[in-house]
């Protein structure tokens, strides 16, 4: 009994220290927005600035009765239907598409993690077939059909201890200044949500994954997360990274786990 | 040489103005000129020629105050006022503020919503024609740049 | 990190003693050092935009025989190389001051 | 530029119809121009006629600045189950597309 105990302090201890626990960093996190904005539960942060602006959010409503990415997830679904040189396809791979909901998840063998347009591609080669380009239009619709069935699943990942350096990693980089204006994520995301950047809601860190592909008005298409990370790097002067880059996977890796428990609810329209 | 070219103009002019204006409600705008038109009196003046416009409160002219981004902007144009025939969006600072201009059947409700282009902060205005009156309201849209800035 | 702080000063003087004899060679050399260092921020993920863009305009004016321009551009390059290096140094030490505490 | 059809959705509510359309197109002003520099040519839709069992009901005339795959919706009296509603659109290149639901 008292070596149970005794191992059960040190797991503690251990716990309270700075060990990568993504349980332990999410409760933190979701204390820290239920503290920052007391009257918004911490789920309403799938709505992103939505949740903490009124006047846009009534916006974003009129958008969202008959959004324009209608159109990508109704190609999104020609294009899962189609079959492969083989004769076997997405679903073979992919079921009805509601998969995204365990995505990303970290490969063993691959010791990486791999993301829903990953697991595409690895579903295209498999069947020999060539891998779509990261930054095309196919693997966008295939995503906007792919999180439109998977809406309201929750959120549900794993961090296996082989996965937890990835996942610190994507931590890191997420709380670390960088670029010429000298911010991280963290600056805007947490300190600053609910705040204005001139004429921009800042939205919560919680929340941020769950909406993806989005269709950015300031696009005029839809668009992967990781466009949206490139395009936020480049904002403070730091240098983008390739789209499905390591960094992004990992980064995409916390981003989820800190929204583990969350409906989906993508794709989206944003400003 | 002058002056016979603009003879001739004046006479195809004047054949011209009676062809068009046999054209029902708003194909007479579209025929007109009013899309081309680059100032909002000039529009008004074609739509509606030198009928009194009345500022009304009866019209619900729904538009953000600060538009989210100025390429999709949600507009609607409602009102109660009986006998609607035709519904029009202008936005001043448009470079032709004519947005849209809508024939409204008898058996159509005179409440409509689309989504327009913005270029910068304005004053936006719904034209409401009714039995040979036209009343209008305004509402102020701010487009601010996008973006974070940096 | 003290290591890096001798170097970088080392780096400064020695530039500083070149000053005067503007040439090819120092200012090519200036701008190589600030695409190591540039290099050296990018592998941890912290390259900058503008240190990029001031290399290629040094190169621009190097290649027009601007020499003074290429001087200046590629001292700015070398500023803000060092400054990228500097804050990824000093991030790996504090970023997990904003973690909120568990 | 492939025309697709115009997405409809109709909700009936006791006598009123409820319609709105979705209607995938560029439009083009005309002073925009490409990542080369080079103007792209003006190309939007000029007139969207409803029709409610096949009696027009309800023409829209747009300009270039309503927004890119425009939304629409408007709203009919005496529509009742079972009544067939159709949008068609014509563009300034005289491409035409439509679309057309019965209400449920």
């Amino acid at each position: 009994m008292i070596r149970g105990t005794v191992c059960l302090v040190a797991l503690l201890a251990g716990a309270g220290s700075a060990s990568a626990d993504p349980e332990s960093d999410r409760q933190a996190l979701a204390r820290y927005f239920e503290q920052r904005f007391p009257d918004v539960e911490v789920a309403a942060h799938i709505d992103g600035a939505y949740a903490l602006n009124a006047q846009t959010r009534e916006q974003w409503l009129a958008m969202e009765d008959f959004p324009p990415y209608e159109f990508s997830v109704d190609d999104g679904e020609v294009l899962f239907g189609a079959s492969f040189k083989d004769g076997s396809g997405y679903q073979d791979c992919f079921g009805d598409g509601n998969v995204k909901a365990h995505f990303p998840y970290f490969d063993l063998k691959e010791q990486s993690v791999v993301t829903l347009e990953l697991a595409i591609n690895d579903c295209r080669v498999a069947s020999g077939e060539e891998p779509l380009a990261y930054d095309g239009e196919d693997i966008a619709l295939l995503s906007a059909y792919m999180a439109f069935t998977s809406r309201d699943s929750v959120i549900d990942i794993e961090v296996p201890p082989e996965g937890l350096a990835a996942y610190e990693e994507g931590k890191q980089y997420y709380y670390s200044r960088r670029g010429q204006l000298n911010f991280s994520c963290s600056h805007c995301h947490m300190q600053m949500s609910g705040m204005k950047l001139r004429a921009e809601t800042l939205s919560a860190t919680i929340g941020h994954v769950t909406h993806w592909p989005v269709y950015r008005l300031k696009w005029q298409e839809i668009g992967p997360l990781h466009r949206r990370f490139k395009e936020c790097n480049e904002q403070v002067g730091a240098e983008g990274l390739e789209y499905q880059s390591e960094t992004y996977r990992n980064l995409e890796y916390f981003l989820t786990y800190m929204s583990q428990g969350l409906p989906l609810n993508g794709p989206a329209s944003r400003k | 040489m002058k002056t016979n070219f603009s003879r001739r103009w004046f006479v195809k002019g004047l054949a011209a103005v009676a062809v068009i204006a046999s054209f029902p409600g708003a194909a007479f705008a579209r025929a007109t000129g009013a899309f081309k038109a680059d100032k909002t009196d000039s529009v008004v003046n074609v739509l509606f020629g030198d009928l009194p416009i009345e500022a009304s409160s009866q019209i619900t002219f729904r538009l953000p105050d600060i538009a989210e981004n100025g390429a999709v902007v949600p507009a609607t144009v409602a009102t109660e006022i009986e006998g609607v025939t035709q519904i029009a969006i202008v936005i001043d600072e448009n470079p032709n503020p004519l947005s849209a201009v809508f024939d409204i059947g008898e058996s159509s409700v005179a409440d409509v919503s689309t989504r327009i282009k913005v270029g910068k902060s304005s004053v936006a205005r719904a034209y409401v024609k009714s039995r040979g009156r036209v009343f209008m309201t305004t509402r102020e849209v701010k487009v601010t740049i996008g973006g974070c800035g940096g | 990190m003290k290591r890096f702080i001798a170097l970088s000063s080392m780096l400064f003087v020695c530039l500083l003693a070149q000053a005067n004899q503007l040439t090819m060679e120092s200012v090519s050399e200036q701008i190589l050092q600030a695409e190591s260092l540039h290099q050296k921020a990018r592998t941890v993920g912290h390259g900058w935009v503008i240190t990029l863009k001031l290399i290629e305009q040094a190169k621009a004016a190097l290649a027009d025989d601007q020499l003074i321009k290429a001087d200046e551009l590629s001292k700015r390059a070398l500023g803000t190389a060092l400054a990228s290096v500097t804050q990824s140094i000093k991030e790996k030490r504090v970023w997990r001051s904003r973690k909120p505490s568990s | 530029m492939t025309v697709k059809p115009v997405k409809i959705r109709g909700r009936l509510k006791g006598v009123i119809a409820n319609i709105k359309c979705l209607m995938p197109h560029p439009m083009e002003t005309g002073t925009r121009r490409d990542d080369a520099g080079e103007l792209i040519p003006a190309h939007y839709i000029r007139t969207v006629t409803c029709l409610h069992n096949d009696s027009e009901v309800m023409t829209a005339h747009w300009g270039p600045s309503v927004s890119k795959d425009p939304y629409f919706s408007f709203k009919i009296k005496t529509a009742s189950v079972g009544d067939s509603i159709k949008v068609s659109w014509v563009d300034n290149l005289g491409e035409t597309s439509s679309g057309d639901i019965v209400l449920k």
